[in-house]
């Protein structure tokens, strides 16, 4: 039965009805941030009042318990807040649950969540307002989730607490209210890209927040005659590289959309990996859209000019074609 | 601990308190008026602290602060109309509008980094009294930090390096948990501690506390002039801790001028005070109780409090225009002072 | 605080110590004939607190542990053999190779992690206790830590966390630095830390402490057994602290065998202690003392402790031999378990 | 006058003649790491010793202190030891020190250095064998230097201390003992790459230890008559792409090289700005040399099959020029 929700509400639906199936999954913080859907915490917290739980105000050690206590047997959801937070937990996630599993030899098991509101939210300023995806990314590992619908947030949550890898969810404080529809409470794998939209002359490779404008981007060009291809790889690590690459080998031309400033984007990552593997595809220059290399400024005039839009991913399309 | 007052020092007091909470109300009006959105945070009550601190400090001493550092910016001396622009992002603003309320800050003051990761104004002020030390002119760094930050770790790393390289650093922690609701009851952070008295933190590592009411203005700037001295001394950082009850406005996430715009007629009893704010008003705003000091037993006095608070208001007035009429940072300047 | 023990546990509890300071002997022997290279670190001079610990725990108990983890691994019943090969890097190690001397672990025998982050194991201690606090069975978590560890903010977070939420959890710090060198005379990190006594620490959080000497394994079992019970009960973590003097082959940044290979005949008086490390043979080894204990008006236990020794050695001899024969791990093997 | 030194010669003697001219220079730390190197620090101890000091074991409250110190006019130079703890002072270098010039409107200047040994060192096994430079590139605001020789070494790490931008040198545990010519006592200006090999045939782009092997395999592709440019970026943020795009368009062919994990990797990275700036410059698929997507083992044997070598390199070329 098709369900209509917020990205806020599948999250807590996921966290929901992973706790009542598991009496070992617990919720440490608060996963809906500062806006109107921070209410629905209200119901889990009634709920399971010894399994939902706030800790202190220390990443680290919130970090550190996630995977001392998913070692230990638990499934700890831990909420790092804002994304440039979850720096304070940088350790804890790339030296610790990230590496236990390959260092024990498969022995020990780190099935830890981690969540974070990341990106340009709306007046954060440079320390609330950082993209925190990009500088994950190199941690072998860890796994690193991106979902872009409520659908998608509903089934990687669902893996990712069923997962017994450490997980990082990236969420953003701007999906948080996008609704849309869950059609079925199921598990999305991990691991697995989906194509958000079909065509035949342009990629468009969009992460997280961006499928909105590398959407909205398509559907203007197809009022030109533009017909593009939206992949959402959904899990950034481990990347689905296959569904990239045969995408762009249908249509020759690729555009990588990333939030994240550009050097060392995951756009720039996606651009390297197909440059390589699938060169011999490629009709055009890869166009990669990013923000500027610069901390994000809290003016709001200033703010709107750092992130892609419909606009700039559609300009980006249009330069795949116009060069040759 | 009280010391009394001389009476110039408590006048000076009142004008910074009053500029402080009238800064404050300016900002609260522009939020609801829309001129800015985002998370923000007020200082109303904790007045007395702030400005007690500021007057205890040199020009060439430096500060860092937090997201909650409004009053303190203002205390200090910034200009009052390139604060609330920069609270506006405006180009006119203190930093301008690359930051925003919760990063005022001008090294001109003595300011060096005003921090929203909670932790940061701790952490960064013993490397600020490193660098006072290194200068050996017996300037001194104060580090303005909540309640919370002594949740994360890197605080006590700091308060440990500080402790052990007897660094010239005041740590003035503004506890202002009293009564402050908690995430679990729609509110704001609240501290998290199991420590029943946030002293035996820096008393582990040998640091001298004091903790002191941080309501009354003379109780605060007493407290902490002899912290200064002592860091000045070189005798190595102290840690204070000054007390406040939340105010209401800020216990909710979202803060909202609840006890409305301040009314100094309640300090000479000719506005009630009654209703669900009572006590507050009674006991725990700085400004009313500083206003009742100055009053108390000296009638005449009263006509210098309301003209003063009318040259306050008048200062706002203009500084509120001024963040109105400040441009937006042009686009061509996006991508200046990414580096140095 | 001392209780005299039973003989039995006393036996047992030699038979573990004879056993971990023969296997550090062993490591150390095959470090110098380069059967490994790179850093490491001897648990000798410890072996009182690592067995007492152990002795305390039941099977479904858990652990974390540190770079110093020889030790515990072994008292806790790992196999030398897998222990060993392990730390040559050989594919019959405890962890296939892929982990080497600083990370031994074995989750069969309750080691949840075993981090060579200086803080790792006190801060996911917190959590392993977290996990036995939602199992409701009575099982509690032990997290062995050196003294540097406190000097790191999240273990004073982890602290806090459990004592908060009354986590079943002993902490439990081996505390090395006495007579330890430091790193401006070419030693190997040591304490830094402004707490003159870092019981002060969790005292600041209201947990429960205790100092014990780390030598005295009477003592030691003592006091853990305490600590233990209390976490069982329910009431929350405990803090203790296991005094011992560095020793001498561990001050310098690369261990050494510096008193030898332990002769036993050194607490029957047979052998001479004199010389440059006296001191410790005569009060620091806590294997030298125990056997002291066992041998006080009591000579015919002299043939059970030299049996005991030859017995524990044979099993050494032959642990070794198991891992200088096990092969390296093969390179077809190289990503396994990136992923679960 | 030409001196023969090492890495950590050239390091300590660009700290000591900092220290020399600059009387708010000062060190935090060891910078030498375990090896026959530490002795180096000796001298400096005893020259200077109330400005080198030997902090706690918290690399967290360490970095901050440095932040700090930076803004309050001291130059400080913060050693962080292994790569891997570097991550426990990631929210100090990422949210604070990179950020505070922006965030001021060029209000607050951070001198601060910071310096770690990372990357694959012999026996480190994951938690002490991380390469952490790509995990740290994405971040807007930090220069990253990489020095790869003693000339480099020494002139980099002046630039680092005299700059007003906080600046990361990523030293590796190999290169160290390196020794080479050190012609000049000068500064290296940051952000511009260095040309360490010329040659027509094929760029390689390596980056830091990488630069070693890359002339290795130079030189023995040199035998086989494939001549191979080898360029040193130097400086990671900011990156110097002209040099490389220039390199690309004489040559049309590209291997990029870089010891961390190949996802998220600077190689990746560098691989895709080529594909959108440089594409038209290329003739055959760009060729990413990196370590694969997993910790690195402790044995010795696994250990060296994970990183790159002047083989693995040498192969990447000639794909580069099989492939067309
Ligand atoms: C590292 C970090 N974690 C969490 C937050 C979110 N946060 C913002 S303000 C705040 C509470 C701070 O409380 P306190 O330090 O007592 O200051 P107060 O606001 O009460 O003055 C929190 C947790 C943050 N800004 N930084
Ligand atoms: C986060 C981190 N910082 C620094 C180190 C380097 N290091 C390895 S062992 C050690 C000293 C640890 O001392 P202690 O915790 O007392 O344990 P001990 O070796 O004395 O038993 C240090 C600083 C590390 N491993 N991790
Ligand atoms: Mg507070
Ligand atoms: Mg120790």
């Amino acid at each position: 039965m098709s369900e209509h929700m917020s990205i806020a509400q599948a999250l807590i639906a996921a966290i929901a009805d992973a706790m009542a199936e598991d009496p070992m999954v617990c919720l440490l913080g608060s996963p809906l941030g500062l806006g109107p859907q921070r209410m629905l915490m209200n119901g889990l917290r009634e709920a399971h009042p010894d399994r939902v739980l706030d800790p202190p105000t220390c990443e680290a050690g919130n970090a550190a318990l996630g995977v001392g206590a998913a070692m230990g047997g638990a499934r700890p959801f831990v909420d790092l807040s804002t994304g440039s937070f979850s720096f304070l937990a940088f350790s804890q996630i790339v030296n610790e649950a990230a590496v236990a599993h390959y260092m024990s030899n498969g022995k020990v098991r780190v099935p830890v969540t981690y969540h974070t509101l990341e990106g340009v939210r709306g007046g954060g300023a440079p320390q609330h307002s950082q993209n925190v995806h990009a500088l994950f990314w190199n941690a072998s590992g860890l796994e690193m989730l991106a979902p872009a619908t409520p659908a998608d947030m509903y089934g990687l949550a669902r893996s990712a607490i069923a997962s017994d890898n450490p997980t990082f969810i990236m969420g953003h404080a701007k999906l948080l209210g996008l609704e849309g529809p869950v059609p079925e409470r199921k598990a999305v794998p991990i691991g697995k890209a989906d194509i958000k939209r079909r065509g035949r002359d342009v990629t468009i490779v969009a992460i997280h927040l961006m499928v909105h404008p590398a959407l909205a981007a398509a559907e203007a060009l197809a009022k030109e005659g533009i017909d593009v291809e939206v992949v959402d790889p959904r899990t950034l690590a481990p990347l689905d590289e296959a569904t990239i690459l045969s995408s762009v080998a249908k249509t020759g031309r690729l555009v990588v959309v990333d939030e994240a400033p550009l050097q060392g984007s995951i756009a720039s990552g996606i651009a390297g990996m197909v440059a390589e593997r699938g060169f011999h595809s490629l009709k055009a220059p890869i166009q990669r859209v990013a923000r500027p290399d610069a901390p994000v400024a809290f003016a709001a005039g200033l703010e709107a000019l750092l992130v892609p839009t419909a606009e700039t991913i559609a300009a980006a399309v249009k330069r795949t074609l116009s060069t040759s | 601990m009280t010391k009394p007052q001389t009476d110039d020092l408590r006048w000076k007091l009142f004008e910074t308190m009053l500029l402080m909470r009238r800064f404050e109300e300016s900002v609260s009006r522009l939020n609801e008026q829309k001129h800015f959105t985002g998370h923000y945070h007020l200082y109303i009550g904790e007045e007395a602290t702030g400005s007690a601190a500021m007057a205890c400090l040199e020009p060439r001493d430096t500060i860092t602060t937090t997201h909650r550092n409004h009053g303190h910016v203002i205390a200090r001396g910034a200009d009052p109309g390139a604060a609330l622009a920069e609270i506006l992002g405006r180009a006119g603003g203190l930093n301008g509008g690359r930051g925003g309320t919760i990063h005022l800050c001008d090294p001109a003051l003595g300011f060096l980094s005003t921090s929203g990761i909670v932790g940061g104004s701790i952490s960064m002020g013993s490397g600020g009294a490193f660098a006072r030390k290194m200068k050996k002119d017996g300037s001194i760094h104060m580090a303005f930090f909540g309640d919370s930050a002594l949740e994360e770790g890197v605080a006590f790393e700091a308060l440990n390096i500080a402790a052990l390289w007897k660094l010239p650093c005041v740590f003035l922690c503004e506890n202002n948990s009293a009564e402050a609701w908690a995430p679990g009851s729609g509110g704001y952070t609240t501290l998290v501690h199991a420590a029943h008295d946030l002293r035996a933190i820096p008393a582990a590592l040998g640091i001298p506390t004091t903790r002191v009411d941080g309501v009354d203005v003379d109780a605060c700037h007493a407290a902490i002039m002899e912290g200064v001295a002592r860091c000045r001394a070189g005798e190595g950082p102290v840690f204070i801790e000054a007390m406040t009850k939340r105010w209401a406005g800020s216990a909710p996430l979202w803060p909202e001028l609840s006890t409305g715009v301040t009314d100094l007629r309640m300090a000479t009893g000719e506005a009630s005070t009654t209703g669900e704010h009572h006590a507050w008003f009674e006991h725990d705003d700085p400004v009313l109780r500083l206003a009742r000091t100055l009053l108390a037993g000296a009638p005449a006095n009263k006509a210098r409090v309301f003209d003063m608070d009318a040259r306050v208001r008048a200062r706002m007035a203009e500084a509120e225009a001024f963040a109105i009429a400040s441009p937006s940072p042009a686009a061509a300047t996006l991508l200046d002072h990414v580096f140095a």
